[in-house]
């Protein structure tokens, strides 16, 4: 295993936490960071990937998660302002 | 040498990501979690785009990793205030060690946040 | 020939313009076409006497070998001109008999539709020509029946006729397209030549049940006689033509057409004399029930089609009294029966009621209809010199040559009820005071049951005048020439002692009559209408029941039926196919991909537990997401964002609907079923997968896109190039697919909008 | 603004004469004109000026905002690895001294990305910044540490 | 030439975007109108091609077949693109006719035509993933049709629809990828000379994922619930456009899919679709019978009678396949002439609950008249076009000897004949329990149920024709060489 | 939602998101991306703008209503498609041909096809959607 | 390990189904997002993996090899959009039964407004009761 393979590894291992709060809550907000944190991570991992592959096409993927990730932060934000948490 | 520094930009970055997971994990409610993700998360992600700049050095690859990193950049303190703000309008709890909560009762039934009298800090050197 | 049942058909549909053209006289103009073709058909008689038979075909449905062919011998010659001609008089008869009725014109075309099919039917040669013209008989006495259709009786009526005869004509279809099978032709005059073939078949009893059904229920056999006297509801001129003097005797037809081909053999014999014994008796028995003219007429009738079909049994039996008797009778029954409805409708129409206990004294009053009724009763009981009586005696010398004597017994008790009858018919014309206000009614009503009588008359007198054609029916219903001397005066024979029985008896049976029937009104017997009317109501029930546990309305359900069904179906595909193969060589996941795949597995059944609605959208994001990732890690990047994208819009559009919904409701919890058929399905993707994987694929198309893509698609992306432009029309559906998303949550909104507006 | 344009109509032409329209060949040629337009800033009146001095500044206050990055991230590491939590966390209010609307976002996002704070929400009035933290054992410090380097920052940005 | 066979594609799509594109009103009816008459000329000069050269394809964007997409027009394809096209105009009339603004402003002609793009490139393709796009494409147009206006009625409708819908759509993807996986094949053609090689488990396997998704489609047993539960709830215009045309996609995709890829081993595939015919035929017309709604009662009716329709394609011979198509062609015309009538029926009575309705034989006796054709030919009842359909079927069956779903057939004929004089009796004969409050009818609208009508009449009583092209049809899906022939364009 | 930093920070975003999108649709022949992502990116500029300047705002950014895009966007796809008539060749062959120095053929017009409909049907459902949540009257829990 | 996509597959497809069963719509969707994405994968697989390259044509003509197999790719794109389309739709159409229906319960939905007595023809009591 190279050293970014492992690196790779390295990266999915930050997965079963953001998975854990996901999963936990307590509240709506609380998945929300957990779904938050996988977006950072994936795109930390299309730039890994662009590495580890030599093909910079992934970039792209960067790219484009990076500037409409925060879109879905923003339209569960304001589900959460306005209809709340409760029980979630 | 530049597979070096590419192999310490990566570790950082994993490292970073790896705080910012733990940081979601550990810490005690939504307010300092967000902590965890804007800030070492961002950071941890950034690094490894640096890294990716760093090692095509190829002006087009530099620039597409650094406005992804702009990106992120712009995008994450948006994200953490709005998150943030929606989840204090619908009455998320701080944990019970906030020492102090100066917008209890500022924000009125129709979402409009009010302002406390609070002297402006003085600028220490007018340039 | 073939213009003539065209120019029937053709005659029918222009019924209503001639009627709004000559109103009242419609009746006589429109029977011009039936006279027409009596004439015609009457042209035809001395070729037909010849021994010679007549053919002509058209191509109808070549592909199906199906044509237009006609076939004219003896037997068919007969019906023909009994159609026609008495088809001639009952034309006349209804313009006198609904007078002014409203839908009058409709009627005329109904009932010379029904001309037509009749006349079709007996003249086909083609099986499905047959089955055609069997089936519009059955259609266009629905709609005779229905004729007065507000009432309910009319209408249950109808629709009994329709479903019992129409059933029947189903059984049919199956037991022609058999014999033709077995015969190798669609030609009756082809298959009657190949009688030993067909006897030999083994379709043959499939084939004979099958036909049987068909022509019992048609002609009124027992058990399916019900129908026949509920469709008494039908307007006088129906009940007269339809069902006494043409349509019942279809079936009859039918048995005596494949006679040649069919019988011979010990089954045919014996089941056609059972059941047209029991029908004779069922008829004759429950004539007693009542004292409705046209009940008491159709009950009759259903005891003579009981006798047409005995007769037919014994014609194999007997050298040539079987054949001969029963053209004799079939004519004679048609003359007296036909007579007898129109002059009991001309004392309806007249005498405001059909009830035999209410009516008297109307000789004085209706004496032209009095001596129609005479004359016809004479031979409704069989007595000289009147046709009636030629026919009889010929039935019983054929059973005596053939049948047990025991069958003669009951046999002549069934005949007997006719005599009965005559009495129960003739004695309130001339018994009692005259009603008041009543007279003769016009020509159209009496001149039908006049002439009618009067040929029975005629033949009786000089049987000779039919001789010929009696011959050639008997020919033609015996598959060999056959030939018999009818006289009226046979000698003193066992059969003329049988016939003074059958009157004695008949007399005795009129005394007790009042008796009889008092008890039997009363208390009336279960019979196959019981039958019936419980297989109906228990259809009927069955189907509520069915609705209810199949289509009860829940999605639910009809989903579990859908996974259940094709996991079974799938699983015993996989089951039947023998010992799985597994995989070999396949290509590895990295450990990260590995790690993404667990995750994604935890996160769908994580989902499982949680108890909120947004929650469980966003948990499933961790299915989203590491899709994506796997599709990022397997090299495929245009994937990755797409699925990226449309994970977060899907979530946003989630979200945005759900702010606006109040009372989202508890999340439901599962139930065991739900699990395993999730459960047993998931499992099947699982092992077709294997099997897929397990075969070879040849990668020849993506070969092709990789060498094509840029130096002819010009494009480096060869995802996009397939897309594009390689497989550019799944795309383009593709689009419309999300416009017409777009035109629907449009039109979905654009409602809503409207409708909150104040 | 308008050397920015002009900048921006030189680089086009720059990627006609090179035949070659890629991003990289954008920034090659815009950095290419920008270093000719220096040359030829006295040129430009003063307003259009700014543009040259915002070309210095702009990477100073990127440079800043990195190292308040990395600053916090490691802050943020300290407390999350340690074994104890050692955090105070709280909601302060922060008096906003910044006006328009590019000024107060930029303070709020920076805020968010530096050591210990986190931007809230900004009242209506737009006179205070609330602000989640999480060492506020004082919080008069915090506003006065904010208000001396962030606000500052931006403020030599935007002004 | 090879634009021919695309052409009926092209035109409803193109009249589909113009009415979109277009705003106003009357230029989208009579484009709606237009657009329909093209495509019914298109599909006849296609047929009559097909008919006189024999299976035509075309590589759609020129790249040899089975790499690109083909596109095929034998006798079944041309025939389905015919009725549709025959459909399509009746509906068109109709729609003009009826002239429901709200309706047309929500886009009511583009839907039709996008939906009828749909359903042509689902005939016409030779290419199973590319069937899969034409399903969704129709679906989904099928699916804003049945909602457009926004009734209780047909939202509840609409959802279970949906629902079953998308289920239906997964399980083909499913399938079309696992059989991709299996042979690295996706052209039909292509397909049918690989599918044979496959393990007999897989390959069966994958047969009864097919006869599921499409059986879905087809609304066949067990998986025919969701029909009657939506298709009373639209407009009638939509019903009988949905009745005429959407289940028929199913049945052609079972009939394409049974005939030229799984035919290896039809003691197990061919028998279970005479199971699922026989069972569809006797629930369907059961179900009907309890019924006391006629558009309910319709809904049944067309759900029983697809099992006719499956019977020819499990007896699989010349005879049986015949029949089936021949069933297919006519009941797309009868059953959308029943639901139009239907319609008619509500307008005049303003109800379709069969018990408040009634005398209709004394008002309307030539509506009687165009109830009683279709009616009886749904039965089976010559000289009606179903009753060359059912006696095809019959024959077919008994030479084949699966005498089991003959007595079936014939039951379910007898059944549908006293469920639709039940309807007869109630709606035309008795007279109406109360007063009756119809709404104006406009003049128009018996015109295309009369046209439809007369046509179930006139292929009955001169069948010859559309008999003889079913019969070729059944020829070539009977010799699938030459179906692979024409679409790779090499013999094999 | 009504805040000063969303307000401030879409306005800039929104351009940005725009110009992705643009630049996803017009690289997709040759790198990842292509006309259905290019939309896809699009149509989360327009609803980031709504999110937070509200929907009147939004819709003044559109020329056309989006409904309307999706009929453009299909003619734009056929007639790239019927450009093959022309050249007496099948139904979508492509058909390139150099505009100013750039090879452009139908496939890529297809393309922006697929873009223009995609971005308007689902524009019209989030237009259609904020339309109504506008009406919901908002309430703190 | 393509069997370790098999065994996932197979999961989230149970798993889809199982949410498809729930009478509650929302619940529904959902699990038609995971039976969705389950059929993707499924695709995906079909076309074998092992690859180490995108397939996209090197500028100089040539694909770097073992490249992942595109024809799957693109199909799992219209795929994709489509079931999008779907869902999309789906949501709105969930939305605006709830207004109506005032339930997003599927059970709760009737399947007829009214329940029509069906017309017998052996009960000649019927005509009276009407
Ligand atoms: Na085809
Ligand atoms: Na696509």
């Amino acid at each position: 295993m190279s050293f970014l393979e492992g690196a790779l590894l390295a990266l999915t291992l930050t997965l079963p936490f953001a998975v854990y709060r996901l999963v936990k809550g307590p509240t709506l907000p609380d998945r929300v960071v957990g779904l938050d944190l996988i977006t950072s991570v994936a795109v930390a991992m299309a730039a890994l990937y662009a590495l580890l592959s030599g093909q910079t096409a992934f970039l792209d993927v960067a790219i484009a998660l990076a500037l409409f990730a925060f879109l879905a932060t923003l339209g569960l934000a304001r589900y959460i302002e306005y209809r709340g948490h409760k029980g979630d | 040498m530049i597979e070096l520094l590419v192999y310490a930009l990566v570790a950082l970055g994993i490292f970073f990501l790896l705080v910012a997971a733990i940081g979601v994990v550990r810490m005690p409610d939504l307010y300092n979690r967000m902590h965890a993700t804007s800030k070492a998360g961002t950071l941890g992600v950034g690094l490894i785009l640096v890294a990716v700049a760093v090692f095509y050095q190829e002006l087009s690859v530099a620039a597409r990793a650094l406005s992804a990193l702009a990106f992120i950049i712009l995008t994450a303190p948006v994200a953490a205030h709005a998150l943030g703000r929606a989840s204090y309008l619908s009455g998320v709890k701080p944990c019970e060690d906030t020492y102090i909560d100066e917008l209890a009762g500022h924000y009125q039934k129709n979402h409009k946040l009010e302002s406390v009298d609070k002297t402006t800090p003085s600028s220490p050197t007018e340039s | 020939m073939i213009l003539a049942v065209t120019s029937a058909f053709l005659g029918a549909l222009l019924a209503p313009l001639v009627y709004r053209w000559l109103g009242q006289l419609a009746g006589w103009g429109l029977a011009l076409l039936p006279l027409g073709l009596t004439v015609y058909f009457a042209s035809l008689l001395p070729t037909v006497v010849a021994g010679e038979t007549v053919r002509h075909s058209a191509a109808w449905v070549p592909t199906l070998s199906v044509n237009f062919s006609f076939y004219l011998d003896g037997l068919s010659l007969l019906f023909a001109l009994l159609i026609t001609g008495i088809g001639t008089f009952i034309v006349i008869y209804t313009g006198g008999y609904l007078k002014g009725h409203p839908d009058l014109g409709r009627f005329y075309m109904t009932i010379l539709l029904f001309m037509a099919s009749m006349l079709g039917l007996v003249l086909a040669d083609n099986i499905v020509t047959l089955f055609v013209m069997w089936e519009l008989t059955s259609l266009t006495s629905y709609l005779l029946i229905g004729f007065n259709h507000t009432e309910f009786r009319s209408r249950r009526a109808a629709t009994q006729a329709l479903f019992v005869t129409a059933g029947g004509g189903l059984a049919l279809l199956a037991g022609l397209v058999l014999l033709a099978g077995m015969g190798g032709s669609w030609e009756i005059s082809e298959l009657l030549a190949k009688g030993e073939v067909l006897r030999a078949h083994p379709w043959y009893l499939g084939a004979l049940v099958l036909v049987l059904v068909g022509a019992f229920t048609k002609s009124a056999q027992f058990p399916f006689h019900f129908w026949l006297p509920n469709a008494m509801e039908a307007p006088t001129p129906v009940s007269a033509y339809l069902h006494s003097a043409t349509m019942v005797k279809a079936g009859v037809y039918l048995l005596a057409r494949l006679q040649p081909a069919l019988g011979g053999t010990e089954v045919w014999s014996s089941t056609l004399m059972a059941f047209g014994l029991a029908t004779l008796l069922t008829g004759a028995t429950l004539t007693f029930r009542h004292t409705d003219l046209k009940r008491l007429l159709a009950y009759s009738t259903v005891a003579a089609l009981g006798a047409l079909v005995f007769a037919i049994g014994l014609v194999p039996l007997t050298s040539y009294y079987g054949a001969v008797g029963f053209a004799t009778f079939l004519l004679a029954h048609s003359l007296y029966k036909g007579g007898l409805f129109m002059a009991a409708g001309a004392v309806d129409h007249e005498a405001g009621t059909r009830d035999i206990n209410q009516l008297s004294g109307l000789f004085r009053v209706m004496p032209i209809t009095g001596v129609a009724v005479g004359l016809s009763a004479l031979s409704l009981a069989g007595l000289p010199p009147v046709l009636g009586f030629i026919g009889k005696e010929v039935l019983y010398l054929a059973a005596l040559q053939a049948a047990p004597a025991w069958i003669i017994g009951l046999a002549v008790l069934g005949f007997a009820v006719g005599a009965t009858l005559a009495l129960i018919l003739t004695v309130p014309f001339f018994r009692g005071q005259p009603p008041t206000g009543v007279h003769e009614g016009p020509p159209s009503l009496w001149l039908g049951p006049v002439v009618l009588a009067g040929l029975g008359l005629l033949v009786g007198l000089f049987p000779g005048l039919y001789n010929p054609l009696a011959d050639a029916v008997a020919s033609a219903v015996k598959g060999a020439p056959t030939s018999y001397h009818l006289k009226l005066w046979p000698g003193f024979n066992p059969a003329l002692l049988l016939s003074l029985l059958t009157v004695a008896v008949g007399v005795g049976l009129y005394f007790v009559y009042p008796r009889l029937q008092a008890w039997m009104a009363q208390d009336p017997l279960p019979g196959p209408e019981n039958a019936y009317v419980a297989l109906l109501r228990g259809l009927l029930r069955l189907a509520a029941r069915l609705e209810q546990t199949l289509q009860s309305g829940s999605l639910r359900a009809y989903l579990v039926w859908v996974f259940a069904g094709l996991s079974g179906l799938v699983g015993l595909a996989l089951w039947r196919g023998g010992p799985f193969r597994w995989p070999g060589e396949t290509s590895a996941l990295s450990p990260a991909q590995l790690v993404l795949v667990a995750l994604m597995l935890l996160g769908g059944l994580l989902v499982l537990r949680l108890r909120s609605h947004l929650a469980m959208v966003v948990v499933a994001g961790i299915v989203g997401a590491g899709v994506a990732l796997l599709f990022l890690l397997q090299n495929a990047p245009d994937l990755s964002i797409t699925q990226f994208l449309v994970e977060t819009l899907t979530a946003i559009l989630i979200a945005l609907v759900l702010l606006q919904i109040r009372n989202i409701g508890e999340v439901p919890r599962g139930r065991w079923l739900d699990k395993l058929v999730a459960l047993l399905f998931g499992g099947l993707v699982t092992v077709l997968m294997l099997g897929m994987l397990s075969e070879p694929i040849e990668l020849h198309l993506t070969q092709f896109f990789a060498e094509k893509s840029l130096p002819e698609g010009f494009g480096r992306n060869i995802v996009n190039v397939i897309l594009v432009d390689f497989r550019g029309l799944d795309t383009f559906g593709e689009i419309t697919v999300v416009g017409l998303a777009g035109l629907g949550v449009y039109a979905l909104l654009k409602r809503l909008r409207r409708e909150e507006k104040p | 603004m308008r050397a920015f344009v002009y900048n921006v109509v030189l680089t086009v032409f720059w990627m006609l004469v090179t035949e070659s329209f890629t991003l990289s060949n954008f920034l090659v040629g815009f950095a290419l004109c920008f270093l000719i337009l220096l040359l030829a800033r006295p040129l430009f009146d003063a307003p259009s000026r700014r543009y040259f001095t915002l070309a210095w500044k702009l990477p100073r206050f990127g440079a800043l905002m990195l190292w308040e990055i990395v600053l916090s991230s490691l802050r943020v590491a300290q407390a999350v690895l340690s074994p104890r939590l050692s955090i105070k966390p709280g909601f302060i209010a922060y008096p906003l001294t910044v006006k328009s609307d590019l000024e107060i976002t930029l303070l709020a996002n920076l805020i968010t990305l530096t050591p210990g704070t986190l931007s809230l929400d900004v009242s209506t009035d737009r006179k205070v910044l609330y602000v989640h933290g999480m060492f506020v054992d004082d919080p008069q410090a915090v506003i006065q540490s904010t208000h001396d380097s962030l606000e500052k920052a931006v403020l030599e940005v935007t002004r | 030439m090879s634009w021919l066979i695309v052409l009926p594609l092209l035109i409803p799509l193109t009249t589909g975007i113009l009415c979109l594109v277009l705003g106003s009103r009357s230029a989208q009816r009579v484009l709606g109108l237009v657009g329909a008459l093209g495509l019914l000329a298109a599909a006849l000069a296609l047929l009559s091609q097909v008919n006189q050269r024999g299976i035509q394809a075309v590589q759609v964007g020129n790249w040899p077949a089975p790499f690109g997409i083909t596109f095929a027009a034998d006798h079944l394809s041309a025939l389905m693109v015919l009725v549709s096209g025959v459909v399509a105009v009746v509906v068109a009339l109709y729609a003009l006719a009826e002239g429901d603004t709200p309706r047309e402003q929500q886009g009511y002609y583009a839907l039709s035509h996008l939906l009828l793009f749909g359903v042509n490139g689902a005939f016409l393709t030779g290419d199973l993933f590319n069937l899969y796009v034409w399903f969704e494409v129709l679906l989904l147009s099928s699916f804003v049709l049945m909602i457009l206006g926004g009734s209780k009625a047909q939202l509840a409708g609409g959802v279970k629809y949906f629902a079953v819908s998308l289920l239906s759509s997964i399980l083909f993807l499913v399938a079309v990828g696992l059989l991709y996986g299996a042979t690295g094949a996706l052209n039909m053609a292509d397909l049918a000379t690989r599918v044979g090689s496959l393990a007999p488990g897989l390959r069966d396997g994958l047969a009864m994922l097919f006869l599921g998704a499409f059986g879905l489609k087809a609304a066949v047993f067990p998986f025919f619930f969701w029909l009657p539960a939506s298709y009373p709830a639209p407009p009638v215009i939509i019903s009988a456009l949905f009745a005429g045309l959407l289940t028929k996609v199913g049945v052609y995709a079972l009939l394409r899919v049974f005939t030229l890829l799984f035919t290896q081993d039809t003691a197990f595939t061919h028998t279970v679709i005479l199971w699922v015919a026989g069972l569809t035929l006797l629930l369907g017309v059961l179900l009907a019978l309890a019924q006391g709604e006629l558009r309910r009662l319709l809904s049944f009716q067309l759900v029983s009678h697809i099992g006719y329709m499956l019977m020819g394609l499990g007896i699989l011979t010349p005879l049986g396949l015949t029949g089936s198509v021949f069933y297919a062609l006519n009941h797309m015309i009868v059953i959308a002439a029943l639901f139009l009538l239907a319609g008619l029926l509500e307008r005049l009575q303003g109800t379709t609950v069969l018990v408040r309705m009634g005398g209709l034989y004394q008002s309307h006796p030539w509506l009687a008249v165009l109830f009683l054709l279709p009616a009886f030919s749904l039965a089976g009842l010559p000289p009606f076009s179903g009753f060359w359909a059912k006696f095809t079927l019959v024959a077919a069956g008994l030479q084949a000897g699966q005498y089991a779903i003959v007595a079936v057939a014939l039951l379910v004929g007898l059944l549908t004949l006293l469920s639709m004089g039940l309807v007869f009796a109630e709606a035309f004969w008795k007279n109406p329990p109360r007063p009756l409050a119809g709404t104006p009818t406009p003049p128009g609208l018996g015109v295309p149920v009369a046209l439809l009508a007369l046509l179930a009449l006139g292929l009955g009583l001169w069948a010859e024709p559309l008999l003889a092209l079913s019969q070729r049809a059944a020829q070539e899906l009977l010799e699938p060489s030459r179906y692979i022939e024409a679409v790779l364009g090499v013999s094999r | 939602m009504n805040t000063l930093i969303l307000k401030t920070t879409s306005r800039f975003l929104f351009t940005l998101l725009l110009l992705l999108s643009v630049f996803l649709l017009l690289r997709g022949h040759n790198e990842p991306g292509g006309g259905f992502i290019g939309a896809l990116v699009a149509v989360g500029a327009y609803a980031l703008f709504a999110l937070a300047h509200g929907l009147t705002a939004a819709r003044k950014l559109l020329p056309l209503p989006p409904l309307r895009l999706v009929g453009w966007g299909l003619l734009v796809a056929l007639l790239s498609a019927l450009v093959a008539f022309f050249l007496n060749k099948p139904l979508m062959t492509g058909v390139w041909f150099s505009l100013l120095g750039v090879k452009v053929g139908t496939p890529v017009i297809f393309d922006i096809g697929v873009y223009l409909t995609v971005f308007g049907a689902l524009l019209s459902a989030i237009f259609g959607l904020e339309e109504t949540a506008d009406r919901t009257p908002e309430e703190a829990p | 390990m393509e069997t370790w996509m098999a065994l996932l597959v197979g999961g989230l497809s149970a798993v889809g189904v199982y949410l498809m069963l729930r009478p509650h719509l929302i619940q529904f969707l959902i699990g038609f997002l995971v039976l969705g994405n389950a059929a993707n994968l499924l695709i995906f697989t079909s076309g074998r993996l092992g690859s180490a390259f995108p397939p996209l044509v090197q500028p100089d003509g040539t694909v770097l090899a073992p490249y992942a197999n595109p024809l799957p790719q693109a199909l799992i794109l219209t795929a994709i959009v489509i079931g999008f389309a779907l869902a999309a739709f789906g949501i709105v159409l969930f939305f605006r039964a709830e207004q109506v229906l005032k339930t997003l319960n599927a059970e709760a939905m009737p399947e007829r407004l009214e329940a029509a007595p069906a017309p017998s023809p052996v009960d000649e009591v019927r005509e009276e009761r009407a």
